[in-house]
């Protein structure tokens, strides 16, 4: 375990999650979700736990975005806050 | 200094849980409160894989050289502890579970009000 | 209410940070959490279930249990989304 | 002081009766009318002679227990019959016989809606006041005393007009909410400072004075007060009045007997075998008690006189006599408590009476306000005979029974060396008499106001009520006056009921 | 030698049928209702055997997959859990019985799916309460909340939205939760109940048992929608089906009262919960307070669910308040109203849903008259509403008569007048209900000339409905004559030691 | 999004890439023991072929591969395994999924019986995702008009 790569993944996990709810375009804050949840995928394998990890990367980047991306698509993409 | 250090991973984990937390009461859209609750999720998710971490040379916890027949000795410390991961497993299923629930509940809203907005759909309601 | 919901979370946040202060050191491999029950589980694996991978052994037969409702989780909300916006065929 | 217990499930049937009764009524519903007024007819009979044939184990000495169900230690549905539960329990028997005749006519003649509903919460509210007289303890007591107060609710709102239901709910609101919010807390008060509910005859709290502060004790015994609002003390009289919107010969039951006749009985019960004569003499509650029902029994008087309509006017003298039944009970010396339990029967016949006339004169004229009553009592002698002598008894004239409870008060006042009281049942018997006396004047030697619709002189003519109905009435009237004559049989249990709490001196 | 299993069957075996329920409405959705109706008499009369070899042998202890109880999940049922298995397992019986034909009206398209979730529901909340694994009983805790965000948000129109909301708060609930084991695990590292109550002890000053504790209870609060944490409660329930809400209502606060007693009073020991941080004394007022929110609301509402929901709340607070005054009558009357509160929610729930399923009915003022329109329904609520209000002889006086006790015996003299308030004013809201229920003005039935016109005809719910009504009706009174054997069977031994 | 694409080579792609994601799918679930993975992840990865499916070649395509009756009954049918599995245990006469008991009918030792276990209930978690992820997807994508056929 790299300390530096670390704190790296977790500030770009924070940033990410902070942007997500921030913009206002809701299929730009699904990407930004996929991007936190690949990150958190790394920084998963980066911890050792490659079985979550891998749930991750197959769950929270792929079907949960995909889910996401769904639900926008049938209802609205624009968000007031 | 030497504690904020030492626990710097749990820090992280409390602001995002913040973020999340945050993110599900103040917004008004949906579909953003859903991706608050999913960063306020993953948030402890991240906790829980923090807690099985072991430094000092600690690997991944499958067993090297398990396929073999031959059964050696493992001493606990070599391995990371393979608890908080079976329950994140469980917990990141829980979470997307009640993802999709949530977006279908998303999607028959959209549907009567025309909108995911909640202060529009209260206007709706009057 | 954004003032409210900051003001919540925030106060969350500070009673998880009171919190850890007593925590173990982070990546400890002495803390409670290493030693209690885990240690069975990386050094008796292979002679009691013959899997390498722990997760995997911890998931689907010490824990099974747990596993078996995590997949009925999975199940309802496959039926549960169905049963909600499906509409029924003509 | 030794008694001897017979276990024996006659208490228990005495209250099932009329709950089967109930039953079978609401399965006979309207289609068979006449089967259902027989079930109820049937089930009066069989309960007062259930009761009847109790008597003599009481006469004897004689306790009979029933427990129904434990729930806890200390805790339980318990039925006790004694010399005081006997005697309410078989007047408000023997005056539901009577009354069910009447109630039949009554409702038979008028037409009433929704019969059936009718008879089975009078059915339900006569098992439960018979629940009162026969329970051991304090618990089985307020667990009847609520049911009464259940099914009585709809029988005020019978009429279903907005002022039946404004009557009905006031009515709710005063009996149910001061008992769950008084009498309920002074409950629990009572099971936390003695650790059981049973009616003791030393009384209950007699024991804990060391345990409990005085203050605690007075605490208890005001919020029994105020919690027993059935009683109708001032200032928490207010729903009687307002309850008489109720058929005539609910009010007459359940206003003269059942509902208020609970209230006395139940307070009677919490002086003598919660309290005790010798806690409540040491604290000082039972002169406070006398004075505060004292000053009911003169404030009412003076409001009924000022009541045009018949039965409120009935309604005000019922709020006064029963602070008789309180005043005599706290005066706490012997004659006091026997002329108290003998007001709550020889009252409970007077005013039945007279309740019943107010029926009759409104099935037969339709006329409700006393000063409408000139020249009645021609058109309806028997009637207004029985009036007179309902009122006579009230007033406490000797050849009728009234007379002999408040003797029995007065010499409880000279007892217990209290003047004022003396006075005051002197002043309350001339109230009542200014009342209830030019009632009978006008209805005796007035001419009858010309009728625009008749002409003619219709008041000439006889016209009573239905048989069904005036039979009745002449009956408890005669019973008021045979009582005068023959109060031994009661004044015997009374005695009983004395020496029980008095220990035999 | 089934026995012995019984408490994996009563969890696998409806869960087992749900997936076969779920495949056979494939082919027919006649057979749904009465697989599921199996599935629950079989858990309610395992329920019942695990009742009666707990009370004769004491505590059970059933390992799954054989393993020991700190590595595997361990099932350990005491007089507690047992009782509770009952009585979620029995409620549900009566309203699967109940559930036919309101089902068949309200979603006729989505029969099986609706049986399916049901039984997984109440496999969830069975699950819930025999569960002897802090994360076992976080995921089951998840699949009853799952099912019943679905299940509610199948309600009417604003039914997805409530169900939403619901789902974020429940979200928050259950992750709460969540974090309070995590904070458990990190500081022993172990997730099984027993042994945490073994090793716990040692740690109590720590500020991280402290914040578990608090997030157990915030979480659970939320759940079991604790004043003033309920604002997910009477949107939801009150929009969902009626079935639904019948069986929510009964059922699901009941077990997030248990999982508080349990979190407690034996994960923790009673001496943490009440003298090291008295988060007792607070609950209490906290529950006072819920008490005459609850009632008060419940003045205000015209809408009769959502009155009731708001009663809920109010019965929330009356087993809080048992539990909190922390001594043997107060713990005694919280248990014992957890079994009469869930009898009378179903109850009134059940009438709601019946006389919605024949009249359409929903507001206070759509009930008038309905006594001769349904007179056995309106009867059956009559005996529900005297119950809450706690008239004796229903069962809702006994409890409450221990509540009082309790906060006597506590010498909290202001719990013992919420109470009585509390009562007095439940007696308001349901007199105003029974007297449209029961009266019609005679201008009005005579306006329309006679009662048939006025749309009184006697029209009564099928029996399908009325029966397990009348099955509730028959607890409450029946429950209230039998408290005492109850309590001395049962409840007396799941008091905590202490006490 | 839903509708069948003309591109000839986004479809031959995905002709080519649906049964290798497929395969890498199986192997997922298969060698979970060994190795990261298992029926969670391997479900996943096969839904997401089908989802592939869906976006590629269109629902009307997909469906007739992979019916809205077939999907439902996978979903139920991976629990069932899983819980008919923890079943047998119990009708051997041991604890509720204790999967050494397996020996008496699978050609094992009590530990291996163990391993064998284990992946049966893999593949049911694995067919139980796969069919549900499918099916969330194919829900929310089209907002419920899977019957309808779009």
């Amino acid at each position: 375990m790299i300390w530096q790569l670390d704190i790296i993944l977790l500030l770009l996990v924070v940033i990410c999650a902070a942007a997500a709810i921030t913009v206002k375009n809701l299929f730009s804050a699904t990407v930004l979700f996929g991007a936190f949840s690949f990150l958190m995928c790394m920084l998963w394998t980066e911890m050792g736990a490659v079985d979550v990890a891998f749930t991750e990367a197959a769950v929270g980047a792929g079907v949960s975005t995909a889910f996401f991306i769904a639900a926008i698509y049938q209802t609205s993409r624009r968000s007031k806050d | 200094m030497e504690f904020i250090i030492s626990k710097y991973n749990y820090w992280m984990y409390i602001v995002l849980m913040m973020i999340g937390f945050y993110a599900m009461i103040a917004k008004k859209n949906l579909v953003k409160k859903l991706l608050g609750l999913n960063i306020f999720q993953w948030a402890i998710i991240l906790f829980y894989v923090s807690i099985g971490v072991k430094k000092g040379g600690a690997t991944i916890p499958i067993i090297a050289g398990g396929h073999g027949e031959m059964v050696h000795a493992v001493s606990a410390a070599q391995y990371l502890n393979p608890l908080p991961h079976v329950l994140m497993l469980t917990a990141i299923v829980v979470g997307v579970s009640t993802t999709g629930v949530a977006l279908a509940l998303i999607i028959l809203i959209y549907r009567r009000f025309g909108t995911v907005e909640e202060d529009e759909i209260l206007e709706a309601l009057k | 209410m954004k003032f409210l919901a900051l003001i919540t979370s925030l106060l969350t946040g500070a009673l998880l940070m009171y919190a850890t202060i007593d925590f173990p050191v982070w990546g400890d491999p002495d803390s409670p959490a290493s030693l209690h029950v885990s240690p069975r589980y990386i050094e008796k694996v292979m002679e009691e279930t013959s899997v390498p991978n722990m997760v995997t052994a911890v998931l689907a037969d010490y824990r099974g249990y747990d596993t078996m409702f995590e997949t009925a989780v999975i199940f309802s909300a496959g039926i549960a989304v169905v049963m909600l916006i499906r509409r029924p065929r003509q | 002081m030794d008694m001897e217990i017979i276990h024996s499930s006659r208490p228990a049937i005495a209250i099932l009766v009329s709950l089967i009764a109930a039953f079978l009524i609401l399965l006979t519903g309207e289609r068979a009318r006449n089967l259902r007024e027989f079930w109820t007819i049937l089930a009066s009979v069989v309960k007062f002679s259930v009761v009847l044939s109790m008597v003599p184990f009481i006469l004897e000495g004689k306790v009979i227990e029933y427990n129904i169900l434990s729930i806890s230690p200390g805790l339980s549905v318990q039925l006790k019959v004694d010399a005081l539960g006997i005697i309410f329990g078989l007047t408000a028997s023997f005056l539901w016989i009577i009354t069910s005749f009447y109630s039949i006519g009554y409702v038979r003649s008028l037409k009433e809606h929704a019969q059936t509903r009718y008879f089975v919460c009078f059915a339900v509210a006569l098992s439960a006041t018979i629940g009162v007289a026969f329970s051991a303890n304090m618990f089985t007591t307020f667990l009847f005393y609520e049911i009464i107060t259940v099914c009585t609710f709809p029988l005020v709102a019978h009429k279903e007009t907005p002022e039946a239901i404004r009557g009905a709910r006031k009515y709710l609101t005063y009996l149910l909410g001061t008992s769950i919010a008084f009498q309920l807390l002074a409950v629990f008060m009572t099971y936390h400072v003695a650790g059981t509910l049973d009616f003791r005859y030393e009384g209950l709290l007699n024991g804990t004075r060391g345990s409990a502060t005085d203050m605690i004790l007075i605490i208890i015994f005001i919020l029994y007060m105020a919690g027993i609002t059935k009683a109708a003390m001032m200032p928490l009289h207010g729903w009687l009045p307002a309850a008489m919107v109720a058929p005539t010969p609910v009010s007459a039951l359940l206003h003269a007997v059942a509902v208020v006749k609970t209230g006395v009985f139940v307070v009677v019960k919490v002086v003598l075998h919660i309290f005790g004569i010798n806690l409540l003499t040491q604290l000082g509650l039972g002169t406070a008690l006398a004075y505060f029902a004292s000053f009911t029994i003169i404030v009412a008087s003076v409001i009924a006189l000022t009541q045009d309509n018949l039965k409120r006017r009935l309604a005000y003298s019922t709020i006064s006599q029963l602070s008789y039944v309180i005043l005599g009970v706290a005066l706490l010396t012997p004659s006091g408590i026997t002329g108290s339990i003998m007001h709550i029967t020889l009252h409970a016949f007077g005013k039945i009476t007279l309740f019943f006339t107010a029926g009759a004169i409104y099935v037969a004229t339709h006329k409700t306000n006393v000063s409408e009553l000139d020249g009645i009592g021609r058109q309806m002698p028997f009637t207004m005979l029985a009036f007179t002598l309902g009122a006579l008894s009230m007033i406490g004239i000797p050849p009728l029974g009234g007379f002999i409870s408040k003797w029995y008060l007065s010499l409880g006042a000279i007892e217990a060396k209290q003047l004022p009281i003396l006075i005051v049942l002197a002043a309350s018997t001339i109230l009542n008499a200014c009342y209830f006396m030019p009632i009978v004047y006008a209805a005796f030697f007035r001419e009858p106001a010309p009728d625009p619709h008749h002409h003619g002189n219709p008041g000439k003519k006889i016209h009573e009520a239905p048989a069904l109905m005036v039979v009745p009435l002449v009956l408890t009237a005669t019973a008021a006056l045979v009582l005068f004559f023959w109060p031994t049989f009661f004044l015997e249990i009374a005695g009983i009921a004395l020496q029980n709490v008095t220990g035999g001196h | 030698m089934m026995t012995e299993h019984l408490p994996a069957i009563i969890i696998v075996f409806p869960l087992i049928m749900a997936f076969l329920i779920n495949v056979a409405g494939w082919w027919s959705k006649k057979p749904c209702f009465y697989m599921a109706l199996l599935a629950v008499t079989v858990s309610f009369l395992a329920s019942l055997g695990i009742l009666n070899t707990v009370l004769q042998s004491g505590t059970i202890s059933y390992r799954f997959g054989g393993w020991e109880p700190p590595w595997g999940i361990e099932y350990l049922i005491d007089h507690l859990n047992a009782f509770m298995l009952v009585i979620v397992s029995g409620i549900t019986l009566v309203t699967v019985l109940y559930s036919k034909k309101s089902i068949e009206q309200e979603l006729p398209q989505k029969v099986p799916q609706f049986y399916t979730l049901f039984t997984l529901l109440m496999m969830g909340l069975l699950g819930i309460t025999i569960t002897g694994d802090a994360f076992n009983l976080y995921v089951l805790l998840e699949i009853a909340s799952i099912t019943g965000y679905a299940l509610i948000g199948l309600g009417d129109e604003k039914a997805p939205l409530a169900s939403f909301n619901y789902l974020i708060i429940g979200t928050i609930g259950a992750c709460f939760y969540l974090l309070g084991v995590g904070y458990l695990y990190i500081m022993t590292g172990t997730l099984n109940m027993a042994d945490l109550a073994q090793r716990l002890p040692a740690l109590y000053s720590s500020n991280a048992i402290m914040a578990a504790f608090a997030f157990f209870m915030v979480g659970i609060a939320i759940k079991m929608a604790f004043f003033p944490l309920h604002v997910w409660l009477p949107d939801a329930y009150s929009h969902a089906p009626s079935t639904v809400s019948a069986y929510v209502a009964s059922t699901m606060t009941k077990v997030g009262a248990y999982v508080m007693i349990r979190i407690m009073f034996t994960v923790f020991e009673p001496s943490f919960s009440i003298q090291l941080h008295p988060v007792t004394a607070i609950f209490g007022w906290v529950a006072a307070a819920a008490m005459m929110y609850g009632c008060i609301l419940a003045v205000a509402q015209n809408d009769l669910k959502r009155m009731l929901c708001y009663i809920i709340i109010a019965e929330v607070g009356y087993i809080v308040l048992g539990v909190s005054v922390a001594n043997r009558m107060g713990f005694t009357g919280a248990v014992l109203h957890i079994l009469n509160d869930a009898f009378m929610m179903a109850c009134l729930f059940m009438v709601v849903g019946a006389v919605y399923y024949k009249t359409g009915a929903k507001t206070i003022v759509d009930y008038r008259g309905m006594f001769r329109k349904m007179p056995f329904t309106s009867a059956s609520f009559a005996i529900g509403a005297l119950s809450v209000i706690g008239v004796p002889p229903t069962c809702g006086f006994f409890s409450k008569w221990y509540l009082v006790l309790g906060a006597i015996d506590a010498r909290q003299w202001f719990f013992a007048a919420a109470l009585l308030l509390s009562s007095l004013l439940s007696a308001v809201v349901f007199f105003r209900i029974l007297q449209h229920m029961f009266f019609v003005p005679v201008e009005s039935a005579h306006k329309h000339g006679n009662d048939e016109a006025a749309g009184l005809k006697r029209d009564e719910a099928p029996a399908s409905m009325l029966i397990p009504i009348f099955i509730t009706v028959a607890g409450i009174l029946l429950l209230g004559a039998f408290s005492g054997r109850i309590i001395s069977t049962v409840i007396q031994f799941t008091v905590p030691e202490g006490f | 999004m839903i509708q069948r694409t003309e591109n000839i080579i986004i479809r031959t792609i995905c002709r080519i890439l649906i049964p290798a994601i497929q395969l890498f799918g199986l192997y997922v679930i298969a060698h979970g023991h060994g190795s990261p993975g298992g029926g969670f992840q391997g479900g996943c990865i096969l839904a997401a072929s089908f989802i592939l499916m869906v976006i590629a070649l269109g629902l009307e395509e997909t469906k007739r591969r992979f019916t809205e009756k077939l999907n439902n009954i996978f979903s139920s049918l991976g629990v069932f395994v899983y819980a008919w599995t923890g079943w047998m245990c119990l009708l051997l006469g041991a604890n509720f999924l204790d999967y050494s008991v397996l020996s008496a009918i699978l050609p094992a030792d009590p530990i291996k019986a163990r391993y064998l276990g284990m992946f049966s209930i893999e593949v049911g978690v694995g067919i139980t995702v796969m069919a549900v992820m499918v099916s969330l997807f194919i829900d929310l994508v089209t907002g419920g008009k899977h019957g309808e056929g779009l």
